[in-house]
């Protein structure tokens, strides 16, 4: 078993890059990976508590919180998120932010790196 | 290098994947790039598919958009989330997202 | 009765943009806009497919599925209950080697009357040339 | 003197079509034109309390902040706020939100409308 | 139709303005659509400019780019802010951004 | 001592996109990773731009006076200032008819000693199979 470290820096809503690194990271943990996923710059979106759930838009808060149940290790890039207004207080529990040494942290020690960085 | 690149789009605005050369090569086919497995324009399938390389599209993808097995080219794979972990951890070992 | 006429312009796929979404869905809200307007102030919302716009007219979508998310096919169905104008350009269907067969055509399990047309691209630009504005998506 | 209604869907920091919208939107006001500016998609951002400004990153609040005292009007498309856990509580005073019919509306008397779509 | 249409990046993913014809067609161009107006690749200007309209780029996007005047192609006017609400107003009666 | 290289490859122009400049603040992040690493233990960056990215070299950015940004200009000096390698790629600017004179190169002022390599196509692939991981901005 490996470590996966996905980084993702496209929007929540906007595109679906946010939907399948979660998707992703879901699978890896599933087959026994262990799973850090780091989101920036739009991508920070993600950390937001309190997302409501319409059928139009897509909603990842609910799976999100299960799989940091399961393990996900999830971390908000800071300077990105307060850029745009997103506060610690209002940022899902168990969602750390970090700087963007974090990410390259995470990397030193996986096996894969997966970034999202597109767009 | 083993490198598995994930392309996430129809339209690349980008050329890199013309330039890259390795030694071993995926293309995962993900998001609208699953077009590129399934869309033929004026009868022309994606030039994206001549490439010396291993393809896969993702079922998911491709039915979120009305697609599936049938509508896909010969030379691609139809994969899951799964084997997207398993084809990044066991034949490839690093990747590019375009 | 005075009317504004909106044309809406749909010219990429959909999933990997949000707009072609939000083309729809703010061009169903012409249906309740008269809230904010005095009585009789019309504005209407007609839409066109056009590019890789007709890849959103695709049937069989399985975004709720598999994302949990509304498709697009499911929006246009939505439009033709609500009596929009829907077009989809014929010349971008032919050249992805579509048919009517594979697009979203009714919603005749709502009870909408109205059905896209597929039109030769000569038609969208009459139109376009009808509206007071255009919004490309 | 004319009525120009902006509509913008691109995010904040992502691309810059949020830094034009505003900077339009000042320039026809300071000719002397009425502005409506509606904000979706990712756009919603722009409607945010407390953005820090960085250096590195676009900040429209302050610059938004003297538009509106200069008689912009703005508003933000409710839905897609609230789908990504932008609530009223967050919220810039004076930047409305409401339901897209707002944008039609505004777009009924409107001399020329603009439309931010692409991406 | 007098339409003014908004280029906001280089690389184009639509062909609509390939198939816009209207009776007077303005391109303004502006954030990286100022490329456009400045770069060529091995010599050859933007196939853009080959349109039959007036151009326009915006002097602001030119200067955050590291681009000047005299990085424009002469049939290309560089114009500001204030420009564009004048042209939206008085020189063309529909708008589109690609 | 235990190092992991990373390869940041820059394809887009930038503004547009905000990814080019997180590209660089990503790697110049590499300087302080040590803080969640144990002694030792190395995370370095090479920087790369090839096709449109290039365009993101161009000297004389104004972006800080126009919209109060800090320009990708200013990011690629800093990222020499701090021993970054950053590679430029020489068939990309002829492409565009640019020369070194139209690009940063260094960061004299900030005291910088490292300067922009503009180098062959083949160089940056063989930096980045040199990589342990690669990310494509």
């Amino acid at each position: 078993m490996g470590k996966l470290t996905i980084g993702c820096f496209a929007s929540l809503v906007g595109s679906m890059s946010l939907d399948f690194a979660v998707r992703l990271a879901g699978t890896a943990l599933d087959k026994g990976h262990k799973v850090d996923l780091w989101v920036s710059g739009n991508g920070t979106m993600l950390s937001i508590k309190g997302q409501r759930a319409f059928k139009d838009y897509s909603a990842l808060e609910k799976p999100l919180k299960e799989l940091m149940e399961k393990g996900l290790n999830v971390t908000a890039c800071e300077a990105c998120a307060e850029a745009r207004g997103y506060h610690k207080e209002n940022t899902l529990d168990g969602f750390k932010r970090h700087s963007m040494d974090w990410y390259l942290a995470s990397s030193f020690d996986a096996d894969r790196v997966l970034h999202i960085g597109g767009e | 290098m083993k490198l598995a690149v994930f392309v996430s789009d129809y339209r690349l605005t980008v050329d890199t994947l013309d330039r890259l050369n390795p030694e071993k090569l995926g293309i995962i086919l993900v998001q609208n790039g699953v077009y590129h497995a399934t869309t033929k324009e004026n009868g022309k399938p994606s030039s994206l598919l001549n490439k010396s390389a291993s393809y896969y599209a993702l079922i998911d993808d491709l039915e979120t958009r009305g697609l599936g097995n049938a509508d896909v080219a010969d030379n691609v794979k139809v994969i899951s989330y799964s084997d997207i972990v398993d084809l990044i951890f066991n034949e490839y070992d690093k990747t590019a997202w375009l | 009765m005075p009317t504004t006429k909106l044309g809406f312009i749909v010219q990429r796929a959909g999933y990997k943009s949000e707009n072609p979404k939000l083309a729809l869905t703010h061009a169903i809200a012409s249906q309740s806009v008269e809230v904010y307007l005095n009585d009789g102030d019309i504005v209407t919302a007609d839409i066109a497919f056009i590019g890789d716009g007709v890849l959103n007219c695709k049937k069989d979508q399985k975004a709720m599925d598999i994302y949990k998310l509304t498709s697009t096919e499911t929006h246009i169905k939505m439009s033709l209950l609500l009596d929009l104008n829907v077009m989809v350009c014929k010349e971008d269907l032919d050249r992805f080697g579509m048919t009517e067969n594979d697009i979203v055509l009714d919603a005749e399990e709502f009870g909408a009357e109205l059905t896209v047309k597929v039109v030769p691209f000569a038609e969208i630009t009459k139109m376009m040339e009808g509206m007071n504005h255009l919004l490309f998506f």
